[in-house]
């Protein structure tokens, strides 16, 4: 059902339109959006969704975008009704923080463990689940509280995204992920959160060149692939040349 | 799962056997799906799906695209089955702990799962995990995931325990392992769809529906 | 503070001794067992326990023992209290049965994603979570409920262990730790929710041979590593020895 | 935490320099600590801890065993610190997501972090995240999480804001990050226990006591 689909096309660009195109992303949804600053952002995801013209988006990231790319262009063409985030306020992030101080844009702030730990819990089926972050601060303020093993903690729930977009570093040809070093971050708990996971990864490698034991998301989180590396373009479907000329991953 | 338009009633044979009944479960698992198929008799349906069809088999103790029953040097004791049963790794596996296994699970992620049963009721509940006798050591496993877990979760038993009595009942009187949570029911004799308000007998082997109806307790209805 | 200390000896039982002796083992405690069946079991480890003495002891394991070795073998002689665990009936939990008929062993049983999610909040600082699994069940009556976004929950608390003892492939020379296929199984959740983590491994490599990548339980988690490997015996301590002449992980 | 039997007034010197505050606060990290360093000053410590000490760094951003800074060919966008700066990776670090990066903060398996703040109080109340400007962006990141989860929080911060106003106060006037997760304050004329019931000067340098105590509205009390 969820089979992993690989888009590709003469350009990198093209081959992203086509992945948002076929994720069904339509306006007024929630997106995730991978990323801390800019290592593991999906800034080629991102182009083609400020291309598409989804617009009333809730978008879920770790920060409200840098300088004037990815994240901070999608804001700055104002396709963004709100974002929920741990940290908007960087030295570069003068796009969110004019829309913010003009009014144009909702934030909500969740402490960054508790929004990873929201997002896992809705790719886990949990409802929600008592954190002791936050206890005793704003951002606690109005939620139910309880005192387990004789420490305070908040109600939390899950929070969960329509369309997930991310990047990873490799592909296997049936969607396994590998991710570099600190790049990884929020991409694999966004990719069991959304209901359909967009990744852009560097390169597909065949089938069978992953280490099974090293694989980070399981291809049954990932819906699309686009792959980023030079040779894109129309190319045989990686899945039905499993072919072993790569080294593990 | 499949749409079925018209009851089909296979009059011109007898029941399914095993095998026949887990080649009729293969049938009816879409192209592509991720599948966790339970201990026993459920297992069986693997032998009976065509590679090119792509489905994905998850096994609860940690690996996804699981292969099938190692034999002879294949044999590695770190690589089972959830019932412990030696199998292999396919090219596109990937191996978790059992925290993100019951994730993928819990989350909704598998689109099947095949599972036996004691009873099955009216409206879905399951029982499989306990028979409620005071002596009985209750053994529960991974049964409550995979039935609030899975997408489509589909029973594979006979119709009828040994002492005659249906198992397809109004309301279960074994312990519960999950509430409303099965879509269809395959025996031996019919195919049930009870994921709706009432049960439809999608299909028959060896028997009609009419023939059916005089024998359950519930009241049975065509597509 | 938890810098992962190692044990050798002249034979591996002896190294597990040590372990067992140095992890602070009493009487009364809970007691986290890894393995599914025997895979990833650590019978080193268990037969250690075994000789260590510590007895009214709470295990919480998949099983409750196969055969008459292992977990089999420590409730045979007495040392356990109760039994939590997912799945004690088995065609060889002979050991068990027998205990359980005549009244003289505990059992709680839990399904087994619950088990798993309940070390996972216990690792992870979550005191409780609301769950789907076992809703309408025997196994959550007396539990809270609770309906969210229309789906009934069942409330479960956290499980946390005294000591986990757990069987891991390999660990580097600071504790680092892989697995080998369907042996991870609760290893990597179990080292993070007990105070202190005692892993048996087939072998020690140096530091830097394994992939930070793939690394599935970080040093954190591991405080006492016993090494099976034939080669065990008094050797350099793995940490001053950071050679990496052995392939990656 | 070592324990400190006698306080230790060093008349004979001015105040600590940013670089030596950062050395005081290495100093009192344990051999062998798992350790978090927030972003700004906090970061400074990193140099000050002695490599045969095997403090093993982590950061936020899913690493344990972190490097130093990288410069020059070493940088690598992929690898960084939590305020975004590349940093190396030395054998036995290991990666792992953002989830399970929080995990291991929250859970209570890091032994020591060292946070910037706005204001600590008397009883170990943390502000570092927000000033409560009417027209102030907040912006949280994983301070309250650090805040509750390390064994020990420690604090970096000057002991008087520019105004002249204490930042070690009865009670904060900023809104709050944690509540009494401080154990320790750095500061450049003091070191102060805030982990018990009062609050005890372990450390002066280039003022007395009892100096301090004029100065500040919390009672002060000698180890």
């Amino acid at each position: 059902m969820s089979r992993t689909q690989f888009h590709t096309g003469t350009t990198a660009a093209e081959a992203a339109d086509a992945a948002l195109a076929a994720s069904g992303i339509t306006s007024g949804m929630t997106v995730l959006v991978g990323g801390f600053g800019m290592a593991g952002m999906p800034v080629a995801l991102v182009d083609a969704l400020i291309r598409h013209g989804a617009d009333d988006l809730t978008v879920v990231s770790n920060n409200a975008g840098n300088g004037d790319t990815g994240l901070a262009a999608l804001l700055a063409a104002g396709r963004v009704r709100k974002v929920v985030c741990s940290f908007p306020r960087q030295h570069d992030s003068w796009v969110f923080d004019g829309l913010y101080r003009a009014g144009r844009i909702e934030l909500e702030v969740v402490p960054q463990g508790t929004l990873a730990e929201r997002m896992r819990a809705a790719g886990a089926g949990i409802g929600a689940f008592f954190c002791p972050t936050g206890v005793g601060t704003l951002l606690a303020e109005g939620k139910e509280t309880r005192t387990i093993d004789g420490r305070e903690h908040v109600l939390e729930t899950a929070l969960r995204g329509d369309v997930a977009l991310i990047g990873a570093h490799r592909s296997d040809g049936v969607g396994n992920l590998v991710y570099r070093k600190t790049a990884r971050n929020f991409g694999p708990v966004m990719a069991t959160a959304a209901a359909v996971t967009v990744v852009q990864v560097d390169e597909v490698v065949p089938t069978g060149a992953l280490d099974p034991e090293a694989v980070v998301t399981p291809r049954i989180y990932v819906d699309h692939v686009v792959d980023l590396s030079p040779a894109t373009g129309p190319t045989t479907d990686p899945t039905t040349d499993p072919t072993t000329e790569e080294p593990q991953a | 799962m499949s749409t079925v338009t018209s009851t089909l009633e296979h009059l011109d044979r007898g029941p399914l056997s095993r095998d026949e009944m887990a080649a009729v479960v293969a049938r009816d698992i879409p192209d592509g799906s991720f599948v966790n198929l339970g201990i026993g008799q459920p297992t069986s349906v693997a032998g009976h799906l065509r590679p090119e069809a792509g489905v994905v088999l998850h096994t609860e103790n940690g690996m996804l695209g699981m292969g099938p029953e190692a034999h002879g040097e294949e044999v590695d004791p770190d690589l089972t089955n959830a019932g412990k049963v030696p199998v292999t790794e396919p090219p596109g596996a990937a191996y978790f702990h059992h925290a993100d296994s019951f994730a993928m699970m819990r989350g909704g992620h598998l689109d099947v799962c095949v599972l036996g049963a004691f009873q099955v009721s009216a409206n879905g509940d399951l029982a499989n995990w306990h028979t409620g006798a005071p002596d009985a050591i209750p053994a529960v496993g991974g049964a409550m995931d995979l039935a609030n877990g899975a997408k489509d979760v589909l029973v594979m038993m006979t119709l009828f325990a040994k002492d005659g009595s249906p198992k397809l009942v109004p309301a279960c009187t074994y312990p519960l392992t999950g509430v409303g949570c099965v879509s269809r029911v395959y025996t031996e004799v019919a195919l049930f769809d009870v994921s709706g308000p009432q049960v439809v007998v999608l299909e028959t082997w060896g028997t009609s529906v009419e023939e059916l109806a005089g024998r359950l307790d519930v009241p049975l209805h065509r597509a």
